[in-house]
């Protein structure tokens, strides 16, 4: 790009020095802050405050950071689940859909399943047979996707639909299996007591905060470690290496997405566990699985820095809430607007990581040519 | 008696199809140049709520539509310069663009919440015209920006198809390194197109906001159109009339499970009717993915890759 | 075209004859490592074939570029009608009658043959006419006997009339002077007759073409001059007639040796390789017949032929990434055909393949990581002995990197074809049967030399080395046996000693023995 | 604006029920700290607008301040809301969705002393109330002039979920309909969404195809009102009638709520150191008391059907008149309710057949 007489280019960084993997998250905040600064400015309401409210209300305050960490459980799930499937190329945008479910799968598990079991071994199959559903919620498009080639995208974002409609159907237009037979009002049905957490005290924690970070560390040592995550690194990075190497791609990308599915599907079941207890239509209100793929990418699908991402998302959600019970009521949507703003300056902030700017000065007079791209 | 309400039906899912057919031909033409947008949904938002506070505070119609396509163009324009000139992934930037644009539209639209639109789209009286049996409803029962939606596509179906920009378009997604070698800029075509995707689907929140909303707190909920629009792209495999009949055929399904409880059939419940234009749409997308369905009509094939040109 | 009436006008008041349709005037282009064109002189009259011949990397591709307006030579001139010329892209070149068409076709598969034609010409209206746009490719077409359907979508098109679109799009946007990049490579022999009849519709409508070849064989007809290069340089030029052809192959790898000559000390190890009888065929065209080969332990046999003839299909069908239509391959004493890539591996083999960042390493991983890519690998992977095995490599073999723990993306082309060789020749004691392919492609000449001393101590392990290269001198240099691949069948088999330089010369260019 | 209009058609003296003219014990509301939690915001012009409505009429009444909080999802976010509410002290907490049940269910135990309000909903406790009302009342005098509008006997109503609230509603609007018009059909549609006008707006359309020419409807949007103004034909809103003024020739009249009576009373009760829960604490309102009003009539309501309706009202309001007075049959043909009963509350409530004329499902 020529502005003037100086030429503007980029160039390809050798290492990226480890400062701006730190430098360009807090950049994006700092940023995404100024530009809600503003927002906050023309509406009225002092920026400083109420980032001090934010803060105080999303992270600092005891009861605050609780309830942002039990936000932040299914959000870790959804992001891993994001994680795991973009960090090979694979574009999972169904989250939505696996989330909801893993709740209905978690919620048929809690009613039909766990009565037969002892309560020690009732919420973990609960948890993995959401999983299950979440996963099998994919596997038609991790079919076509890897033998046909079917573009994920579409065919997930259109699950994302159909689950809607069905945890609909279940709650308000059958009077089936999930719908709690005790009342003509529509509410899913409790899942066996036994099958359940209890919170943390008095908070909103629920021990599966625990179980989700505790994968997210796993999966962080999984896929560094294990020969399934190194098969996937190379997949995504050439795929025509991994074939050399005699990796099987189908079973690669099949495999990747039903885990993803899986988690997304978890992240349903642990909403079962914990706060719901049952199949709730409140979580089709949340947006849990579109926000998993921006904590994902914020996170540069990196698992651990994924818990760290939904804590940041969870937190200015819960605090961003918390904003409107002040006395100079600030509307929630300011919450979502930084969100937005964040992810968009660390998109940007991408690619000075990657590349370096180069400022030359342009000494030839510069004649542009018929076809001259400038 | 019965066979009209099928026309009627038909009609309706006509006039609901219109903010999808802008929206997925935005997306199109996006898609058209290899930049994939998701983030439609909050283009819609953001074109309905700037079209409302500026018909607020203007009162004038055309000048709320203008603004709703010059905010889905400045969208598209950060679109553009992520993914574009910054390589981003595109499908995060999409799906950023939803959050902030739902944010925003939310946040800048809080002051005018319960107000009542100042204006609205009227449909347009084609005198006796509009009372003719089938073709009234069909084609002679609809507002300007529906027609205008109509026009659009076939231009855009032309421009795609029988135009030297259209020609350069098309082969920009297809290679973009051979629009290169022709001297042409593929980063100028990208920028373009996708903005003018972006205006395309701030001009569908607009009308969404004046012809089917009441209040911009109603606009709020777009029903997913704008996901629904990404899906119709594909649907429609890139073209823009098929996205008109791919557009009414949604509207038409979504119709379906009311007039069937109007006339009394309760064959299937309205939430399983309410998932067919999905599966239909996932049905099409197998179909599209044969290997030569895919060489003839699928998608773009950069679409998503950012272009560097491998220069010296 | 305006530009080149007005430029002959120019030059006749300069001098009476002539001038050339195009000339480079001491060209010279460089590229990080590789000086691609040294001083490089070059002339095409009106009317006339002139092929550009020489190995692979003797810099064909780079000079033609440059005067076709993709590069910019860093000194030097290009003179169109003997006046110079500024060009600046493809754009330019083209608005001075320069076209090329390239060794990878630059079409759009969906488009239909008129489109690709017509795309990006500046003539066109902008709402289209296909109608006339049709007739006026068609006319082109007739013009230059180049039958071909307007309306045909190019993605279903044979890659002969694919490369027929490319030639009519330079003609239609003006070009008169063409020049065609390796246009036999992907051509089967009947379209490489009508790609000649072509040419000489044109030069007989008094356009130039700069034909670039390495297939000696084939150009001594159609050219009415020859220009040698080899590395970078002009070795010399033949006139119709004039052109021997085993002078030519002379100019073109006859240079002294200046490496020596290694050979094995023995050839009675057991056969620890066998390819018999094996024939391949992709969309009912024949790539491989009847391909017979052993290789001993402690042996290489030297793979020699002009690219596209087979060597990479007949690698990647020995190591088992392709499955054979006919015939068998044994890899140690286990027959292999059928059972995959990582089954063969196991069974013994190692394979370098030729495009190494791509297929061989994976880019942006680190060099451990890499070094693990052919190991077997268990539940988990052993990073902390392929650190180790790294590190060791780094010092054994120089390779010259941040750490083992940087991506090989940053390293340069010689040390990344380091870790490849290190990794397939010494990683693991299981291999005995080392395949590898265009080794040291593209590398300077220090880098040339370690991997040639690598290679020959892997033979001293005594294992059995195939090595398939475009480079002569290189196969001329290691191999104990030559083999000469041409058009999928064994032409001739040699003793690699340099007395057979010429007969093999001659046996790749496709001039039978 | 019709509000005023309305109060004036409704014979409801919400001013002599309104406690917030008992000035007596000293007008020290100091200790209380009210909050109301929106599952929307009050733009929709409905279902939180009218709440908001109530709120507002609490502050104007007892001087204080109440914190709002809008768009707040249902289910497990919800929980995190109500608790940080009664962490902050507040000591008395409004919730306004159905979805906010079990989350305020679950707070309520962990803050004894703090005390919940749950509108529509059914579940209680020692500090957890429920409010809602009789719209059913309204909903009948609605039907009337519904039943007085049709030209061809067929009504339509769009219709969110088939739960009692909604088909004690249908049922009412039906008997309304019918006590003017015996022959007149009611045909429902589903939705299954509370608020989204595009939904709302594709279901009137499609009633109005199926020949309706007066629509009634039970969602927060008016886009059921948009349909038929397109369509040309009369309707009955719900919840609110501020935008009547939008459907100058086809708005018939809507039933209405008007929560600050309510509201202002929970507040003094609560200031007062009690807190309406457990099973007495299960507050219906209706005409009488004024929480359940008629809005504002349209131009196209004769004055006799407004002199009938007026009629009605009073009887409803002076107990004389029940809307569910036997016999009615349900559409099967069964009967549900014996000549001369009255059915009590606690049947009405858990209401979940169609009455005679209904056209639809309750099965959705
Ligand atoms: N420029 C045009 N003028 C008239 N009709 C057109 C034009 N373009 C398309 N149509 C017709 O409209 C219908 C659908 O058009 P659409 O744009 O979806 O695809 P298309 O342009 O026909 O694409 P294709 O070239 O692949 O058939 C087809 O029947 C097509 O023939
Ligand atoms: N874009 C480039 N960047 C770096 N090096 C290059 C580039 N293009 C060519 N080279 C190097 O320049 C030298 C000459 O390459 P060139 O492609 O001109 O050879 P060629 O004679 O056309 O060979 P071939 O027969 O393989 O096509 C080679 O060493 C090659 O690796
Ligand atoms: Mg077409
Ligand atoms: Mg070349």
């Amino acid at each position: 790009m020529i502005v003037g007489k100086t030429r503007i280019q980029l160039e390809a960084r050798l290492t990226s020095p480890r400062w701006l993997i730190v430098a360009v998250p807090v950049l994006s905040v700092l940023l995404a802050s100024v530009v809600g600064g503003v927002f906050l400015l023309l509406t009225g309401h002092p920026p400083l405050r109420t980032y001090g409210d934010l803060l105080n209300n999303g992270y600092t305050s005891f009861y605050g950071l609780t309830d942002t960490l039990g936000l932040a459980t299914p959000l870790i799930c959804t992001g891993m689940a994001a994680a795991f499937a973009f960090r090979m190329n694979l574009y999972n945008i169904g989250q939505e859909g696996q989330l909801y479910l893993g709740m209905v799968g978690g919620a048929w598990a809690g009613i039909a399943l766990a009565p037969h079991l002892t309560p020690f071994i009732a919420v973990p199959v609960v948890l993995v047979t959401g999983a299950l559903f979440g996963a099998a919620w994919v596997l038609v498009p991790a079919l076509l996707r890897a033998r046909l080639g079917t573009s994920e995208i579409v065919s997930t974002l259109l699950l994302n639909y159909v689950a809607l409609n069905l945890i609909n159907y279940f709650i308000f237009g059958s009077r089936g299996f999930f719908r709690d037979p005790s009342t003509p009002f529509p509410q899913g049905r409790m899942i066996y007591e036994s099958a359940r957490f209890g919170a943390f005290g008095t908070t909103n924690t629920y021990p599966t905060l625990l179980i989700s970070m505790f994968l997210a560390v796993f999966l962080f040592w999984f896929v560094r470690s294990s020969n399934y995550g190194y098969e996937t690194s190379v997949f995504a990075d050439s795929p025509s290496t991994a074939r050399y190497a005699g990796m099987n791609s189908t079973w690669l990308t099949t495999s990747v997405l039903l885990v993803s599915g899986s988690l997304a599907g978890l992240g349903g079941a642990m909403y079962v566990v914990g706060p719901a207890g049952k199949v709730d239509p409140g979580l089709l209100q949340i947006g849990l699985g579109y926000a998993g793929i921006v904590v994902a990418a914020l996170a540069r699908y990196n698992f651990v820095a994924v818990i760290l991402t939904a804590i940041l998302f969870a937190g200015l959600r819960v605090g961003g809430s918390a904003l409107q019970a002040s006395s100079d009521p600030v509307p929630i949507a300011i919450a979502v607007v930084l969100q937005g703003a964040v992810l968009l300056f660390a998109l940007g902030g991408e690619l000075f990581r990657r590349n370096r700017v180069v400022i030359t000065r342009v000494i030839e007079s510069h004649q542009v040519m018929v076809g001259e791209v400038s | 008696m019965n066979s009209n309400v099928w026309i009627l039906t038909f009609a309706d899912a006509i006039s609901i199809a219109t903010t999808l057919i802008l929206a997925s031909l935005g997306a199109m033409i996006t898609e058209r140049s290899g930049v994939i947008n998701l983030g439609v949904e909050g283009y819609l938002l953001m074109g309905a709520v700037t079209g409302f506070i500026v018909a607020d505070s203007t009162g004038q119609l055309w000048l709320a539509l203008v603004a709703s396509i010059i905010v889905g163009a400045a969208m598209a324009l950060v679109h553009a310069t992520l993914t574009v000139t910054l390589r981003a992934n595109q499908i995060v930037s999409g799906l950023a663009m939803v959050i902030f644009g739902t944010g925003l539209s939310q946040f800048i639209g809080k002051p005018v919440e319960g107000k009542t639109r100042p204006v609205i789209i009227d449909k347009m009286k084609f005198g006796t015209l509009s009372d003719l049996p089938l073709v009234g409803p069909i084609i002679f029962g609809h507002d300007p920006i529906t027609y205008l939606t109509w026009l659009l596509a076939l231009s855009i179906s032309l421009y795609f198809h029988r135009t030297r920009p259209g020609l350069i378009l098309r082969a920009t997604g297809d290679a973009p390194a051979t629009v290169d070698a022709q001297g042409v800029s593929v980063r100028r075509v990208r920028y373009l197109h996708t903005v003018v995707g972006g205006a395309l689907m701030g001009l569908g929140g607009g009308w969404y906001m004046f012809a089917r909303a009441a209040a911009w707190s109603q606009a709020a909920t777009t029903n997913g159109i704008g996901w629904i629009a990404l899906a119709l792209v594909v649907f429609a495999s890139w073209r823009p009339l098929r996205a008109i009949v791919g557009a009414v055929l949604f509207g038409f399904c979504l119709q379906v499970p009311f007039t069937l409880q109007g006339q009394q059939i309760n064959i299937l419940p309205p939430e399983i009717v309410s998932m067919f234009p999905y599966l239909m749409t996932l049905v099409v997308l197998v179909a599209l993915s044969t290997p030569r369905a895919r060489r003839l009509l699928g998608a773009p094939k950069m679409l998503g890759q950012p272009f560097v040109r491998d220069e010296r | 075209m305006n530009a080149s009436s007005e430029a002959t006008q120019g030059s006749h008041r300069e001098n009476g004859a002539t001038p050339f349709a195009l000339s480079a005037r001491n060209v010279t282009k460089k590229f990080p490592g590789v000086v691609a064109n040294k001083q490089v002189n070059f002339d095409v009259a009106r009317g006339e074939v002139h092929t550009l011949l020489g190995e692979n990397g003797a810099g064909k591709s780079t000079l033609a570029s440059i005067l076709s307006g993709l590069y910019r030579p860093d000194e030097g001139t290009v003179l169109r009608n003997g006046i110079e010329i500024r060009l600046t892209s493809p754009r330019s070149g083209l608005s001075h009658g320069i076209a090329m068409v390239h060794q990878h076709f630059r079409l759009v598969d969906r488009f239909t043959v008129a489109e690709n034609v017509v795309l990006g010409s500046k003539g066109l209206t902008f709402v289209l006419q296909p109608k006339d746009i049709e007739a006026k490719v068609a006319e082109v077409c007739e013009k230059f006997g180049l039958p071909l359907d307007p309306r045909a979508v190019v993605g279903e098109l044979s890659a002969g009339q694919r490369q027929r679109v490319e030639i009519i799009k330079a003609l239609y946007h003006g070009a008169e002077v063409l020049l065609l990049d390796e246009p036999t490579a992907l051509l089967a022999p009947p379209e490489v007759v009508k790609l000649f009849e072509t040419v000489r519709a044109m030069t007989s409508a008094g356009k130039s073409v700069v034909f670039v070849s390495h297939k000696l064989g084939e150009v001594v007809d159609i050219s009415d001059r020859i220009t040698v290069m080899r590395d970078g340089k002009v070795t010399g030029s033949v006139k119709r007639g004039g052109a021997n052809a085993s002078r030519l192959a002379e100019l073109m790898v006859g240079r002294e040796i200046t490496l020596a000559p290694r050979r094995g000390k023995s050839d009675s190890g057991e056969v620890l390789l066998s390819v018999s009888q094996v024939h391949l065929s992709h969309d009912q065209i024949k790539i491989l017949s009847d391909v017979n080969i052993k290789v001993r332990g402690g042996e290489i046999l030297g793979i020699a032929g002009v690219s596209g003839n087979g060597q990479r299909d007949l690698a990647e069908v020995i190591s088992g990434l392709r499955q054979p239509n006919k015939g068998a391959v044994t890899v140690c004493g286990v027959p292999t055909s059928g059972l995959g890539a990582r089954a063969t591996r196991k069974a013994g083999l190692a394979y370098v393949p030729e495009d190494r960042l791509g297929t061989g390493l994976a880019p942006s991983l680190s060099m451990v990581d890499n070094l693990l890519l052919t190991r077997e690998r268990g539940f988990l992977v052993d990073r902390k002995s392929a650190l180790t095995e790294a590190e060791g490599f780094i010092e054994k073999l120089e390779i010259k990197t941040p750490g083992p723990l940087t991506s090989i993306r940053k390293l340069s082309g010689g040390n990344a074809q380091k870790v490849l060789l290190a990794r397939e020749l010494f990683s693991g004691d299981m291999s005995r049967v080392l395949v590898v392919c265009s080794p040291t492609r593209g590398l300077d000449v220090g880098a040339v030399e370690a991997v040639h001393t690598l290679l020959d101590e892997a033979r001293k392990n005594g294992k059995a080395i195939l090595l398939i290269s475009e480079d002569l001198d290189e196969v001329m240099t290691l191999a104990d046996r030559v083999i000469v691949l041409y058009r999928g069948k064994i032409v001739l088999e040699a003793r690699g000693v340099s007395e057979d330089f010429e007969a093999v010369g001659r046996a790749m260019a496709g001039l039978s023995a | 604006g019709g509000s005023d209009a309305a109060s004036d058609t409704t014979s409801a003296p919400a001013e002599t029920t309104a406690p917030a003219e008992t000035t007596a014990p000293g007008p020290d509301y100091s200790n209380l700290k009210v909050a109301v939690v929106y599952i929307g915001v009050p733009g929709d012009a409905g279902y939180t607008y009218q709440h908001d409505q109530g709120i507002a009429g609490l502050e104007a009444a007892l001087g204080i301040e109440v914190t709002r909080l809008e768009n707040i999802p249902e289910g497990a976010e919800s929980t995190a809301t109500f608790d940080k509410l009664a962490r902050d002290g507040y000591n008395l907490i409004f919730g306004t969705s159905f979805g906010y049940m079990d989350p305020m269910l679950e707070t309520a135990g962990k803050y004894p002393n703090v005390c919940f309000q749950h509108g529509t909903g059914y579940k209680t406790a020692a500090n957890l109330g429920t409010y809602f009302g009789a719209a059913e009342e309204a909903r009948y005098l609605s039907g009337i002039a519904a039943g007085a509008a049709t030209k061809n006997g067929k009504l339509g109503y769009v219709a969110a979920f088939p739960i009692p609230e909604v088909v004690r509603g249908i049922n009412a609007f039906t008997l309304g309909v019918r006590s003017v018009n015996p022959k007149a059909t009611v045909q429902v549609s589903w939705t299954s969404t509370w608020f989204d006008p595009a939904k709302e707006k594709e279901a009137a359309q499609s009633l109005l195809q199926a020949g309706a020419d007066v629509l009634g409807m039970h969602q927060d949007s008016t886009a059921t009102g948009e349909a038929a103004k397109e369509a040309g034909a009369k309707w009955v809103g719900y919840n609110s009638d501020t935008l009547a003024g939008n459907f100058p020739d086809t708005w018939l009249t809507a039933p209405i709520w008007d929560w600050a009576p309510y509201y202002t009373q929970a507040a003094m009760a609560v200031a007062g150191g009690s807190c309406p829960a457990g099973d007495a604490g299960q507050y219906y309102g209706n005409m009488k008391d004024g929480t359940v009003k008629l809005g504002v009539f349209g131009t196209s309501v004769s004055a006799e059907t407004q002199a009938l309706i007026a009629t009605k009202a009073a009887a409803i309001i002076d107990g004389s008149f029940a809307p569910f007075t036997g016999p009615i049959k349900d559409n099967a043909g069964k009967e549900q309710i014996a000549a001369g009963v009255v059915a009590p509350l606690g049947d009405l409530l858990g209401q979940m057949y169609f009455v005679e004329g209904v056209i639809g499902s309750t099965k959705g």
